[in-house]
């Protein structure tokens, strides 16, 4: 598959009011490809994640099977085929889970409307708890069961590439693991691509087949999810201690990050790397 | 001028000194009608500064200031027609019943925010007049409540004409109270109303105590309005309660709007806006339904100022302004 | 340079704020030449009405008036001088009323000023410090008291007298009759009340509602329920007629008297159709709706006249030509007057004698007296489906 | 006790123009989260509209729904031209705004219908059902079924079809539905299309009994607010209730409470307002959770 990605990220650069979040960050995710987003809090997983729903206004270019998103807005993006699940999980709280799941499938693209019985069906079997609880108002769900139907909400739409923000927050081991489960089983059924933002990098590199890892708004290391199996290579990849080898470092040094008080600690060496 | 920069700190501000001077000359040089007129032009300044204080500093909302403004009205003519004291004892009157009726109305204000509080101001806005009328032995009923004598009136010493000594009186007390006002904004408590404004929430646990804040800041709102409404009555000489309805009250939270709720120098501009602006429009818009076409110009103007100018006239002139000024240095040093 | 630069932009700021304050006052005249006096120009008359605001239906008066003294330019003016009159709005807000009497008694040195309802009461002390002279266009009893406010004059005929003179035709016409009244909670009723009640009519049930609650079911049902079969109606616009049509359909059928000024052709009468049959009211002016009119000659000119001076729209309104009658009066105190002082003409107002109107019934005419007003005397009248029929009053 | 049957049907059938236009208020409370002030004057204008058809001929079952469906389409017009650009905007913009509104639309319909009151022929006939003394005109029960009957549509609307989804979707979390690709702005608009149209209803059912004026609203829209705020500001159905609990206890205290009188009837709608805002702020209806601040 080394055709156009079905999602490019090239360049892209955000910003809030006067505060540069995301620097020259280069990324692609191929069809049915989950690539796990890593970082440390504050990196700019959610930012890159809000730049390609076009919740946030962006640099750069962003393209979806090579058409160009950012002429799009939210709502566009949505309907080219971006499903996101934010942080917070958006739940409709006053609406029933079954109301919420309904919300999700109506926006899927024309063609797919046959299937949406089936694929309800499917989201109940994978989350069981939903048919149960299907007339309840969704604001009376648990963290992990308002997770899971974010997500069952979001994969009713049919998205061409589903980007989900840190579900494993708040959320009891035992539900994480859960939903990590279901997480590997989407993209065989449900042919979407999956870019998945998480901190929780072990549980994420098991299930993802590439893993991004961010630092200061930036790509610090961009691999296939196997080589960061070990320990060492992980926390290396985190503290940005070996060599920045990316396409990042071919194009010359990233302008200076500014210090962002919520970065990891950084060493010294860190400090004269990140400056070159 | 909410947050001068250090730059004009230090050096006089003009503005306010050009007003000063400005507002101090007008009684030699104009005639009993338009010191009237500015004398309104004042009084409803120091109301909508008052609700700046409450909604532009203390972030809470209130339709309801037109019935504090007819309260401290007909607390002070009737403290002049029934209780015969001096025109400084009923402002005084007027200003501390009017603290207590804030305070009373800030009670709600405590359980309840934005909307809710909207709401209930709405409602006594609505209720004021009818229950004014209701009273007619104290208050002259919907006739309301004329003085025979002007109680503004010049004492000899001072040979100037009654309207000119009462406007002096009423832009020295709106002066000192508009003054007051900023300067409580600057202080301490203008920073505890910050905190009360941004969220509560953060501000209690900052040890803000915003319980005893809120009560004070719509106290202190209340009884600057209800001062403001003595003066405009005293300068009138009667009240009727047909003046004070909800829809001056909505009159009152537009002003402070265009004008700016944050902004002192906004105030000014919003009193002249609601007592000049009805007036002007239907002067140059003759024909019978002249009046009709006033009030339509009145919303138009409104619904413009609300949208190019969301934070207030002013701040947008001083925008304006800022543009030019900085342009015209950046031609002489490109 | 910089130190300048410091200066200069607070500067800037000065001069854009005085010149905007200079601008905003631009509209004020001099101290000094505030007080021209009202030598040889136009005799200046000023009035001020709700033009606009909720009860703008009542500030037809000006236009009635404005379209007399234009006919009365037209053919020469008075005693050779013309009238200019000033038409401010008030939209029925005293502290607007305020302001424009003022400008008109200081800035523009009205010989005299006219105003309507219950907001002119309050301005009588201001006009008497200025002796400026006022007729009101209203029939609240407090401008009876001539003695304490000398320089106001109504226009109206006393309320009070109207409800003696219902009064005594209800009690006499439906003797033992439960007499109920139902008006507004404004100045007008307590007038009503006085005034029924001095005819020796004991009103078994007051209701006094608020000015725009039009949906009066609550209060019908009152009123039927204390077996009110006389009923006393001054709820004005809208609600008159709505009280009328809402009896009719209940099947609940008291005798009705509705106030003077709020019998009219167009917003009572046709609004209420069928439902008015019957009623009754009391008349000193003509409705110019009134069929009964139609070849009245005075009733004709009015009505050339609003077409003439821009206000045919208003033509067929009770109160446009109550103002036009007004100023008629006007005109005829002004021509008889000794000289055009306010004194001149308040002497000559109340010496008037049998001099005819416009908009008075035919065998009306005004007459000065005591008490300010013109007019003394009433006609109850019926209404017979088509037009209303005169009673032979006690 | 005939009477006070008799108060609590007045009251009743009052109450339904007041539920009719707090279900307007709370319609697009929910969406734009601006209390609109004008609601009054736009149901008013709807009122003068469809007068203005019936007097060019038209047949009043042909008009009434034209009436409806302008008003509607100017809703959605007001949202999109009006509102749109101080959406977001904090209270106190969002009520000068409803302000401004409030007094420019009745200071038009002055201008164009002129100010005298007219006669809105009821299509409901001129009689009168009931028992006995107890008697409700037949415009009282018409105007009863016709918003009654608008009220159960809209509900349904919102409960069972998919844009009625949308619509409590965009109202409770709008950034969330942006997600799944709901067009916010449209939903917006097309509630207070909605809310035009119930506030058409409410206007043209009260004007063969309050005639019509451009004041025919302005003491209904207060009580429709006592109303809303009574039934829960968010529930719809809440709207409904509450309207007709301040049309019966409008009419009952003013004429059992002493010293009350019909003058101050409208102290009762918001001694209500008091009330539910110090005991139950989210209204008997409303939840907690979704009060808008």
């Amino acid at each position: 598959m080394t055709s156009e990605p079905l999602l490019r990220v090239d360049g892209l650069t955000a910003r809030y009011g006067s505060v540069q979040v995301l620097h020259d960050v280069s990324l692609d995710v191929r069809e049915g490809e989950m690539v796990a987003l890593l970082g440390a809090n504050g990196a700019g997983k959610t930012t890159l994640l809000r730049a390609v729903s076009r919740v946030v206004s962006t640099g750069g270019t962003l393209t979806l099977d090579g058409a160009d998103l950012t002429r799009l807005d939210t709502i566009g993006a949505a309907r080219a085929g971006i499903g996101h699940v934010p942080q917070g999980r958006g739940t409709f709280g006053e609406l029933t889970v079954e109301e919420n799941l309904r919300l999700g499938s109506m926006g899927r693209p024309g063609s797919l409307r046959g299937e949406a019985e089936s694929d309800l069906e499917r989201v109940h079997e994978m989350f069981p708890v939903l048919k149960e609880m299907r007339r309840r108002p969704a604001g009376a769900l648990s963290g992990g069961q308002q997770q899971m139907l974010a997500l069952g909400r979001a994969l009713l739409a049919r998205p061409r590439v589903l980007l989900v923000d840190e579900p494993s927050l708040g959320l009891a081991p035992r539900t994480t693991a859960e939903l990590f489960e279901a997480l590997a089983g989407i993209r065989a059924s449900w042919s979407t691509a999956v870019l998945l933002a998480e901190q929780n990098a072990r549980l994420s590199l098991r299930v993802a087949d590439r893993a991004v890892v961010l630092a200061r708004g930036g790509v610090a290391r961009s691999c296939a999810a196997s080589e960061l199996s070990d320990e060492a290579e992980l926390r290396a990849a985190y503290l940005g201690t070996t060599p920045v080898r990316t396409t990042a470092a071919k194009r010359g040094s990233a302008e200076p990050a500014p210090r962002d008080p919520g970065t990891a600690p950084r060493t010294d060496t860190d400090a004269e790397e990140a400056s070159r | 001028m909410s947050a001068p920069t250090t730059a004009s700190r230090r050096s006089l501000p003009w503005p306010w000194i050009a007003a000063v001077v400005w507002a101090l000359a007008v009684p030699f040089l104009f005639s009993d009608y338009d010191l009237l007129q500015l004398s309104r032009v004042w009084s409803v300044a120091l109301a909508v500064a008052s609700l700046n204080l409450l909604s532009g500093y203390a972030g809470q909302v209130s339709a309801g200031h037109g019935a504090l403004f007819g309260l401290g009205a007909y607390t002070g003519v009737l403290l002049v027609g029934e209780g015969g004291m001096p025109w400084p004892v009923a402002l005084l009157g007027a200003l501390v019943l009017c603290l207590g009726a804030g305070a009373l109305l800030g009670l709600p204000a405590l359980r309840v925010d934005g909307l809710g509080l909207g709401l209930i101001t709405i409602a006594v806005a609505a209720l004021f007049p009818l229950v004014v009328t209701r009273f007619e032995s104290l208050t002259g009923g919907a006739v309301g409540y004329a003085l025979g004598a002007p109680p503004l009136s010049a004492p000899g010493w001072t040979g100037l004409a009654d309207a000119q000594f009462a406007y002096l009186v009423v832009l020295a007390v709106c002066g000192v109270a508009v003054l007051g006002l900023r300067n409580l904004t600057r202080g301490r408590f203008g920073r505890s109303l910050e905190a009360l404004r941004t969220s509560s929430l953060m501000a209690v646990s900052n040890g803000v105590e915003t319980r005893r804040l809120t009560l004070t800041v719509f106290a202190l709102s209340a009884g600057v309005a209800g001062l403001a409404g003595a003066l405009n009555a005293l300068a009138l000489t009667l009240v009727t309660p047909d003046t004070f309805t909800l829809a001056f009250s909505l009159t009152l939270l537009a002003a402070s709007v265009v004008g700016g709720t944050r902004s002192w120098a906004g105030a000014i501009v919003g009193g002249a806006f609601v007592t000049y602006l009805p007036q002007l429009m239907s002067d140059n818009m003759g024909g019978g339904s002249s009046g009709q076409w006033a009030q339509v110009a009145y919303a138009a103007v409104l619904l413009l100022v609300l949208y190019f100018a969301p934070r207030g006239v002013v701040t947008f002139v001083r925008a304006g302004l800022a543009r030019l000024g900085a342009r015209r240095t950046r031609e002489k040093t490109a | 340079m910089r130190v300048t630069e410091r200066v200069r932009r607070p500067l800037l700021r000065a001069t854009a704020l005085l010149s905007a304050l200079t601008l905003a006052v631009s509209g004020c005249t001099l101290r000094w030449n505030a007080q021209e006096g009202t030598g040889r120009g136009d005799i200046v008359i000023g009035g001020s009405f709700a033009l606009s605001g909720p009860l703008a239906v009542t500030g037809v008066v000006g236009a009635g008036a404005q379209a007399y003294f234009s006919r009365v330019n037209a053919e020469g003016g008075v005693r050779g001088r013309k009238i200019r009159f000033q038409l401010l709005d008030d939209a029925y807000d005293t502290s607007r009323l305020t302001a424009n009497m003022r400008r008109l008694a200081e800035q523009d040195g009205a010989t005299l000023v006219m105003a309507f309802g219950g907001p002119a009461i309050s301005i009588r002390p201001y006009l008497a410090s200025r002796k400026v002279p006022m007729v009101a266009l209203a029939g609240q009893s407090p401008f009876s008291d001539v003695r304490a406010f000398p320089y106001a004059r109504a226009w109206w005929p006393d309320i009070a007298q109207e409800g003696r003179i219902a009064g005594s035709f209800l009690k006499s016409e439906f003797p033992g009759a439960k007499a109920g009244l139902l008006g507004l909670n404004n100045d007008l009723t307590p007038s009503q009340a006085a005034g029924l009640e001095s005819a020796g009519l004991t009103l078994a049930k007051t209701i006094k509602v608020a000015p725009n609650v039009v949906d009066l079911g609550p209060q019908v049902n009152e009123l039927r329920a204390a077996g009110v079969d006389v009923l006393f109606l001054s709820v004005g616009g809208a609600a008159q007629s709505a009280v009328l049509r809402l009896m009719a359909q209940i099947g609940y059928h008291p005798k009705v008297m509705l106030y003077s000024a709020q019998s009219e052709y167009t917003t009572t009468l046709k609004p209420a159709g069928p439902a008015a049959e019957g009623v009754y009211t009391t008349q000193w002016a003509k409705d110019p709706a009134d069929p009964r009119w139609a070849d009245d000659p005075m009733v004709r000119q009015f009505t050339a006249d609003m077409d003439e001076y821009g206000h045919s729209v208003d033509r067929d309104k009770l109160l446009a030509l109550n103002g036009y009658g007004a100023a008629a009066a006007v005109v005829e105190a002004l021509r008889e007057a000794p000289d055009l002082t306010a004194e001149g003409f308040l002497e000559s107002w109340d010496s008037l004698r049998g001099a005819p109107n416009p908009a008075l019934l035919p065998d009306l005419s005004l007459n000065g007296g005591p008490d300010g007003r013109l007019i003394r005397t009433y006609q109850v009248q019926r209404y017979d489906g088509r037009t209303w029929q005169r009673e032979n009053t006690p | 006790m005939t009477e006070f049957i008799q108060q609590i049907l007045a009251g009743l059938a009052a109450g339904v123009v007041y539920a009719g236009l707090a279900l307007a208020l709370g319609v697009v409370f929910q969406g734009t989260g601006m209390l609109n002030l004008a609601q009054g004057e736009l149901a008013t204008l709807s009122a003068f509209g469809a007068w203005s058809l019936v007097e060019a001929g038209m047949s009043f079952w042909l008009a009434f729904p034209a009436a409806v469906l302008l008003s509607a389409a100017l809703g959605a017009a007001v949202e999109r031209v009006l509102v749109r650009p101080v959406e977001g905007a904090g209270p106190m913009v969002l009520l000068a705004a409803g302000a401004a509104m409030l007094l420019g639309l009745n200071a038009l319909i002055a201008l164009v219908w002129d100010t005298d009151p007219k006669t809105f022929a009821s299509p409901f006939g001129a009689s009168s059902v009931g028992v006995g003394e107890i008697r409700l005109t037949s415009q009282q029960v018409g105007a009863a079924v016709l918003v009654l009957v608008t009220m159960g549509v809209i509900a349904a609307l919102f409960r069972f079809t998919p844009v009625g989804l949308k619509l409590r979707a965009v109202a409770t979390n709008p950034d969330s539905a942006r997600l799944l690709g709901v067009r916010t702005g449209r939903m917006l608009a097309l509630g207070w299309a909605l809310a035009g149209a119930v506030g058409a209803v409410a206007g043209t059912a009260a004007a063969p009994i309050a005639g019509l004026s451009p004041e025919m609203m302005a003491g209904p829209l207060l009580l429709a607010l006592a109303a809303a705020t009574l039934g829960g500001m968010t529930s719809r159905g809440g709207a409904v209730v509450g309207g007709l609990i301040i049309g019966v206890a409008g009419s009952l205290a003013s004429r059992y409470v002493p010293g009350l009188g019909g003058d101050l009837q409208l102290v009762v709608p918001f001694a209500v307002i008091f009330a539910v805002l110090l005991l139950r702020p989210q209204g008997l209806f409303g939840r907690a959770a979704t009060v808008r601040a």
